[in-house]
């Protein structure tokens, strides 16, 4: 989905608060909400792809307005709820407030039937795909060239994972792009890489 | 429909939200307080960036590890006991040259890897980091007080899928000699990120 | 600029709050911003495309979470502030609070030197640029061809006018795209039309 | 930099500012009370739909009109004595048919052509409109209570200059002699928007 998750290249921010030897957590309940979370992963309640999936499909103002741990638990709490593990009710009781939730999947995808088995030097173009359900490609790569610098493992492929839908799994490429075609005319010279999966590439001869 | 109004005026605060999780969890029998005992133990004694400094500081002083790190970095982490969770499944080193620098970002939520460079920092995790730094890569760790030479190519790595990356920082000279644990001693999870480097380098 | 403003085609978000006969102000504060920002604009203060221009310089955060007329009295303030009629300090003496105001400007540009003169049935292509200031090209529409269906006067070019700098008025053109190859697979059937500046579009032959 | 959470904590209430500027403006001598009171003038009594609606009955009556206001749709609502702001340099009336379905939108912001259709509802300036139905027209239009026939091409018109536009909507038939007057109360702002229908069109 294109959501307001899909943070790279965006502009209007300001400047990164950066302090040496800065903290990862602030408050005692950001350690519980992380535990929290990777027990329900150990427990098999659900899997990273939905759990990421599950902070995207925030309501776009609760995303942005929320801190990092407070989407993790809105992810926590929705996958929770649609899982059957636990029900809304039970949660706004326990907690005695209202406990909002992401909102509600559209259908995720298996693989791309046709995809380029691919290798360093090769040159790609990712496809211009727009995709309902969950996707690990950033924005601002689709359509873009780019050539392979890497090749991973074979993963789990996110757009069907994050959807409890059966797929092969995938490797992904290391993809360089040149910042100056991502963005043209307003991007600081740079190779930015981004890791992508078999199924979003499509050889370019 | 969530009502943006409404979750501003009735929504249960954030430690309250928890606490219903965790209280729901523990009456199911799950025992989230031993795991939340066992995840801080992790996560401040074990998730620590001086794994990876001590990955660095061996990648400066052995050559043939640096070798095996350069090539299979979860394989080559491993045998300094250190290990990574089941789904990051391949390790990426990024090594930084006199022309080159790296960072990493992840632009779609806050991938790291977490348990050799430590977790990652709040900045990392802001909006502002993962907007900007893919895009404005040099103005941003100029920001961040690192100003890059000109002639500097800049590699900005986005971790988009489950390979993580580290980048191993330039030893700095004047330091040939020294031990691994001193060595380790320069390196920061900072450097390890990218958007630092080893004084004199 | 690429700002969270730009908000054709992003997902996420639920089901618009339609009622008939739905109210355009809800509180009197709502009306006396209104007015305020057509008198500063008529007195000469700011102009329209710099007063847009301020709405989406907005910090994101605020931007998002902040109503229509909200987002009106920010830009009111900031620009009174950047020309010189107020301070802030004056602002927020007055208010007894925070005045939070927009992110300052990135340069703007001028006319695009080599632009086509169109007509209707014309098969256009929208350039690739990423403009760092003001500019009135939807997201969207980047990179995607379409056919002129109409020619409008000529208005003052925003990407200049909003930043103060001397440019050549243009016509836009309503150009027609096809929402299918606008978000390839993740669409409605249906003709997208949008108002486009000569300067944006280059001739697809 | 804005810092979001000061900004939730010390922010001066909306109200507060709004005082804030007008007060400033009225010790510039600017007037700001009496333009108020001009412009609640305006926006209750002078800009409103039923403007656009007797531009519409008389489009449908009058085959002579309806020509000149498709060609050029400022100067023909100037014969009604109906003027619009000079910064509107142009309106384009989309004229529904039995095939065709037009509906306006304004991504970026949300211009209208305000001083014809009257101001734009609070739902037309929601993120929910602005993002949503540009791509996903028919199931928004649903969703808002109007059906239409699969066959029927959707024509969706997003207003990123300083066009105008306002939406012919569809004669019902029946109608044949009515007065333009009794025809223009069939008319309302949402179908000049082109989010509803006449009712046996």
């Amino acid at each position: 989905m294109d959501g307001i998750h899909d943070m790279g290249g965006r502009q209007g921010f300001g400047r990164v608060r950066y302090a040496l030897k800065a903290q990862t957590f602030h408050e005692p309940w950001e350690k519980r909400v992380n535990a929290l979370y990777s027990l329900a992963v150990k427990c098999g309640i659900f899997n990273m792809d939905e759990y990421r999936h599950a902070i995207e499909r925030m309501e776009p103002r609760h995303y942005l307005s929320a801190s990092y741990y407070e989407r993790s638990l809105t992810s926590l709490a929705t996958l929770c709820v649609e899982k059957g593990i636990l029900t809304r009710e039970e949660l706004e009781r326990r907690a005695q407030g209202q406990f909002p939730l992401s909102m509600p999947s559209a259908p995720g995808r298996g693989n791309v039937e046709t995809r380029p088995t691919l290798k360093p030097g090769d040159k790609v173009r990712v496809r211009t795909d727009h995709v309902p359900g969950h996707v690990r490609m950033p924005g601002y790569i689709r359509g873009k060239t780019g050539v392979v610098v890497g090749v991973s493992p074979k993963y789990p492929f996110p757009d069907a994972h994050a959807h409890g839908i059966h797929a092969e799994d995938e490797p992904t490429y290391d993809v360089r792009f040149n910042a100056e075609e991502l963005w043209p005319h307003d991007a600081d010279p740079a190779h930015v890489h981004v890791g992508v999966f078999e199924s979003y590439l499509e050889r370019v001869s | 429909m969530p009502d943006n109004i409404h979750i501003k005026l009735n929504t249960a605060s954030v430690e309250a939200r928890v606490d219903a999780i965790q209280a729901a969890f523990e009456e199911r029998g799950m025992k989230p307080a031993e795991f939340i005992g066992e995840f801080r133990e992790l996560a401040e004694e074990k998730w620590l960036p001086e794994n990876g400094a001590r990955v660095c500081a061996k990648a400066w002083t052995d050559p043939a590890f640096k070798a095996r790190l350069m090539a299979n970095g979860k394989d080559a982490v491993a045998e300094l006991g250190l290990s990574m969770p089941a789904h990051h499944r391949h390790l990426v080193v990024l090594e930084n040259t006199a022309s080159i620098h790296n960072v990493i970002v992840c632009t779609l939520c806050s991938c790291t890897a977490f348990s050799i460079i430590g977790l990652p920092p709040d900045w990392y995790k802001d909006l502002e980091y993962r907007a900007r730094v893919v895009r404005q890569s040099r103005t941003v760790l100029k920001e961040m007080g690192l100003e890059l030479p000109a002639s500097t190519e800049i590699r900005v790595w986005d971790t988009t899928a489950d390979t993580r990356y580290m980048v191993l920082p330039m030893r700095p000279s004047g330091t040939e000699g020294w031990s691994e644990e001193k060595l380790a001693g320069l390196i920061s999870k900072d450097m390890m990120i990218g958007v630092a480097r080893v004084a004199g380098t």
